[in-house]
């Protein structure tokens, strides 16, 4: 029984209570979702480097992410001389204010009738929802800031320069991620968005937006590979060095709950939101994207990119910081610009020409074939052969640049005199 | 509620950007100022959008908001060009830049 | 006369308990730019002006262009400023110093002059029924589409110029700030090979070897009692901020005077 | 007017429980002061003092920020023509693919000229 009200009617009538209740139960979504992160994320990379992981605190050590508050609480909150008071205190309060905002408009179900009203599992939504949510992001870069500018020394305040301008930069490769989206559902609000792709969801026909979409997300919460500002090498705690006890946490919660809102708005826009998975949703189960079970897949797919940000972390090596700033320029935004044009060309001209989308997808296929075999072509006939190591030929020095090395591939020990007095050994050695 | 209230807000933001323009003395402080008239000028065009019931006035305001965006990289550019020189960001040294 | 005052055109209260709430809001953070000694304080008082001003562009039915505000100026062109100031303004404090002969005085009272003027004209004219945007935006099917409609086939030509110009920022930002770089960029590979064939692979001494502190920029004594010049990072030397002791300080003045006769 | 009403209760949620955990941050905890426990924290040596930046002013940051105005602006165009793409149609594309090379002009000297390298 699919309830007639759209969506968009089903939230102007709600009653301001009830928008009240679901506001609430957001927030608290969110901070028991970022407590189970905590204790999921230890664990599983405790798993992958074959040791237990927190187990003591609660059964199987979930209330861990309670302790390491309380503990923070209890902690003494150090201000430093250095520091500029007002923003040092003010920069927690932006970041964790921010991080909750966008989850607004991030749509948890259908219309479905609460307490006998009908109103859509979705706080608000209006016809910019997706903008919105990128304003509130980049609100949040200030937190990042004003951390580093505020607490005084220069060890923050660069720490906090580089990962603000690594989150910017990655901000445009997601923008421009959005708009091959947007030119597919035709318009920017979250909830007809997830609407457009009950046939199809767009991960399948924009695969590099969402490649480059996940790419940037992990870049854009300043994670996993590319967490130098954060590294202990590096900054030591890069922006937030100087801070402790509720505040610290304020900026662990925050980041925790960024990495909610990127992978929620990748559920939304790129796999269907709510819906439920392809064969379930249609064939098997009619019921299953109706009445309260949409909210099950919702959570199923926003742990899946959870699981992928942990396996990240446990996994790849961390980037240096001109790696991964110029793989954000010179690779995503150029990559993205061009997926837009050829989305745009391919839509507008099957739009006119009415050519349907089998025939591009031949045509394009058959052109990139030909281009394959030109490239093995051009290989085979320029003769190109393997770079050879240039100093292989040469006889094998043991003191190779005054440091003893060892003999390299591909050449012999040569065996060398042990020579008696250490003055002109070297010199001696050499000449042999 | 009269919709000129509106105006009024506007004018009182625009008269407080240019008497920052004149009165400060930190040259980025008063590229703010300036950037506080553009911002009044764009609720008066929002407003005016508003009042005559036609879209042109927020299209408009969307422009201004551009090009005030285009001409602060500039701007920025300048003052710290001078301030690599010149170890000052005040108003009164871009005399020294002229060769 | 009587027309003019019948026809004044009325908002919802709701409108008006939020506009009553905001405007205060935006003019106080906005004296307040003037009015605070550090510039970072200043930019933030400017953000809060323009998310106060976003919310009363999305009062007046420019939803899109309220959220545009946010990303496009408090999100980019503040940042630009946050990041400028705190590379460079940060101590720049203001001179009290006034070239002109009473500057402040003059600029505030030919504000004040001004606003007076501007109001006046304000409450002369008059406006139209506030009809709201919503009929144009229902005749292109929606606020966004209307707007889209509106730049994309009436202002084509500034839509164009907008790009030129943003060539133009972009050119002039490199042409002013832009150093070319005068060595080659030497990969890190590179970079290790040379630090190993070098005199000195391992690192300096480490600050603060018998000596009262181990801050970066006091150097290690050697068993002489004199400063070892390797343990201080060479830039710190560049800038002459390296903190010698007394002794070593005397005996550096008496060497350049020995060596100035 | 309402669709934004929503996003205020959140909004004040989230700011109070900000604003409490900051206050109870403060008020719990032990108080001890001594005067190292508050300088700047220097990988536990003493902190040098230096003029914040050094003097030296690393202008790549200056350079992102700027290149990140040029794109955001470019991608404020771009979603209103994306989400209206249908009725603007074939001349809505030559437009905007003209718009994407001119700022494709100003990407390429700026990366011709290394604007994007960081060291």
């Amino acid at each position: 029984m699919r309830l007639e009200l759209s969506v968009t009617d089903a939230l102007a009538e709600t009653p301001w209570w009830l928008s009240a209740i679901k506001a609430v139960v957001i927030f608290g979504f969110l901070v028991v979702s970022t407590l189970v992160m905590i204790w999921a994320e230890r664990r599983v990379v405790a798993r992958m480097q074959q040791r237990v992981g927190p187990n003591r605190v609660g059964p199987f050590g979930l209330l861990q992410g309670l302790a390491d508050g309380i503990k923070l609480a209890l902690k003494e909150d150090i201000i430093p001389t250095a520091a500029d008071k007002a923003i040092f205190i003010l920069a927690p309060i932006i970041s964790a204010t921010t991080c909750f905002l966008a989850f607004a408009v991030i749509p948890f179900g259908p219309v479905v009738s609460v307490f006998g009203q009908e109103t859509a599992l979705q706080l608000t939504d209006f016809s910019v929802s997706v903008l919105y949510v990128l304003a509130v992001t980049s609100v949040g870069v200030y937190g990042l800031v004003l951390a580093g500018w505020s607490s005084g020394s220069t060890y923050p305040l660069l720490g906090g320069l580089r990962s603000s301008a690594q989150v910017i930069s990655y901000e445009i490769a997601m923008g421009l991620s959005f708009v091959a989206v947007f030119l597919y559902s035709g318009s920017m609000s979250t909830s007809e968005i997830v609407s457009s792709q009950d046939r199809l969801w767009f991960a399948i026909i924009l695969l590099p937006s969402f490649l480059i979409y996940v790419v940037s997300m992990v870049g854009e919460t300043n994670r996993a590979p590319f967490d130098l500002p954060e590294a202990e090498g590096e900054l030591v705690g890069g922006f937030h060095t100087e801070y402790s006890s509720l505040k610290f946490a304020l900026f662990f919660l925050a980041e925790y709950i960024n990495m909610f809102t990127v992978a929620a708005l990748a559920t939304t826009l790129f796999l269907g939101g709510w819906q439920a998975p392809w064969p379930l949703g249609g064939a098997i189960w009619a019921g299953a994207n109706d009445g309260w079970w949409p909210v099950l897949w919702f959570v199923a797919k926003l742990w899946i990119f959870m699981f992928m940000f942990i396996w990240l972390r446990g996994t790849l090596p961390r980037m240096r910081y001109d790696q991964f700033m110029k793989f954000g320029w010179k690779v995503l935004i150029p990559l993205s610009l061009l997926w837009i044009a050829i989305v745009a060309t391919v839509r507008a001209v099957s739009n006119e020409a009415s050519i349907d989308r089998q025939d591009i997808l031949i045509w394009g296929g058959v052109a990139l074939a030909v281009l394959l075999v030109v490239s093995i072509v051009w290989d085979y006939v320029s003769g190109r052969e393997l770079e050879q190591p240039d100093d292989i030929d040469k006889p094998f020095d043991p003191f190779g640049g005054g440091h003893p090395v060892p003999p390299l591939p591909g050449q012999q020990a040569v065996a060398v005199a042990v020579v008696a007095s250490p003055s002109n050994a070297d010199s001696e050695v050499l000449d042999a | 509620m009269n919709p000129e209230n509106y105006l009024y807000l506007s004018s009182i933001l625009f008269v407080i950007g240019a008497v920052g323009v004149l009165v400060r003395r930190n040259a980025i402080v008063v590229f703010m100022c300036i950037e506080l008239m553009l911002n009044a000028s764009n609720l008066a065009f929002v407003s005016f959008a508003r009042l005559n019931g036609n879209i042109d006035g927020q299209v408009v305001a969307f422009f201004v908001m551009v090009v005030a965006a285009a001409e602060v990289v500039i701007g920025l550019a300048i003052i710290v060009t001078i301030f690599r020189t010149r170890r000052s960001a005040s108003v009164d040294d871009p005399n020294l830049l002229k060769l | 006369m009587i027309e003019l005052l019948a026809a004044t055109p009325q908002t919802s209260t709701g409108e008006a308990v939020a506009f009553w709430c905001l405007a205060p809001i935006a003019v106080g953070a906005a004296v307040m730019i003037l009015l605070s000694r550090k510039a970072v304080h200043s930019a933030l008082w400017m953000a809060t002006t323009m998310i106060v001003l976003a919310v009363l562009f999305i009062m007046q039915g420019g939803i899109f262009l309220g959220v545009v505000q946010v990303v496009v100026y408090t999100g980019a062109v503040m940042m630009l400023f946050l990041f400028v100031l705190m590379l460079v303004g940060v101590d720049a404090s203001d001179s009290f110093v006034e070239t002109l002969r009473a500057q402040r005085v003059a600029g505030i009272l030919l504000g004040a002059g001004f606003g007076v003027l501007l109001m006046a004209a304000v409450s002369r004219a008059t406006f139209p029924e506030a009809v709201g945007v919503g009929a144009a935006n229902d005749a292109a099917g929606g606020h966004v589409e209307a707007i889209a409609e509106a730049i994309f086939t009436r202002y084509v030509f500034t839509f164009e110029v907008v790009s030129i110009v943003l060539i133009t920022a972009a050119v002039g930002a490199m042409a002013l700030t832009h150093k070319e770089r005068l060595t080659p960029r030497r990969p890190q590979p590179e970079q290790s090979v040379d630090r190993i064939r070098s005199a000195h692979p391992t690192p300096h001494p480490s600050p603060g070897v018998y000596a009262q502190h181990n801050a970066v920029d006091t150097p290690a004594l050697l068993p002489d009692g004199t400063a070892s010049e390797a343990s201080v990072p060479d830039e710190l030397r560049r800038q002459g901020t390296v903190r010698y002791t007394e002794l070593e300080a005397a005996n550096r003045r008496a060497d350049e005077d020995g060596e100035r006769e | 007017m309402n669709p934004i009403v929503p996003i205020l209760f959140l909004g004040l949620l989230a700011f109070g429980f900000a604003a409490f955990s900051i206050l109870a941050g403060s008020l719990s905890g032990p108080k001890r002061y001594s005067r190292v426990k508050l300088d700047a924290y220097e990988c536990g040596i003493e902190p040098t003092p230096q003029p914040i930046g050094g003097g030296r002013f690393p202008v790549k940051y200056y350079l992102t920020a700027m290149l990140f105005i040029l794109f955001d602006i470019e991608i404020v165009f771009l979603y209103p023509w994306a989400v209206a793409f249908d009725q603007l149609a074939i001349f809505g594309l030559i437009e905007m693919l003209l718009f994407i090379l001119t700022l494709g002009v100003a990407y390429a000297y700026v990366w011709r000229r290394g604007g994007l390298e960081w060291d």
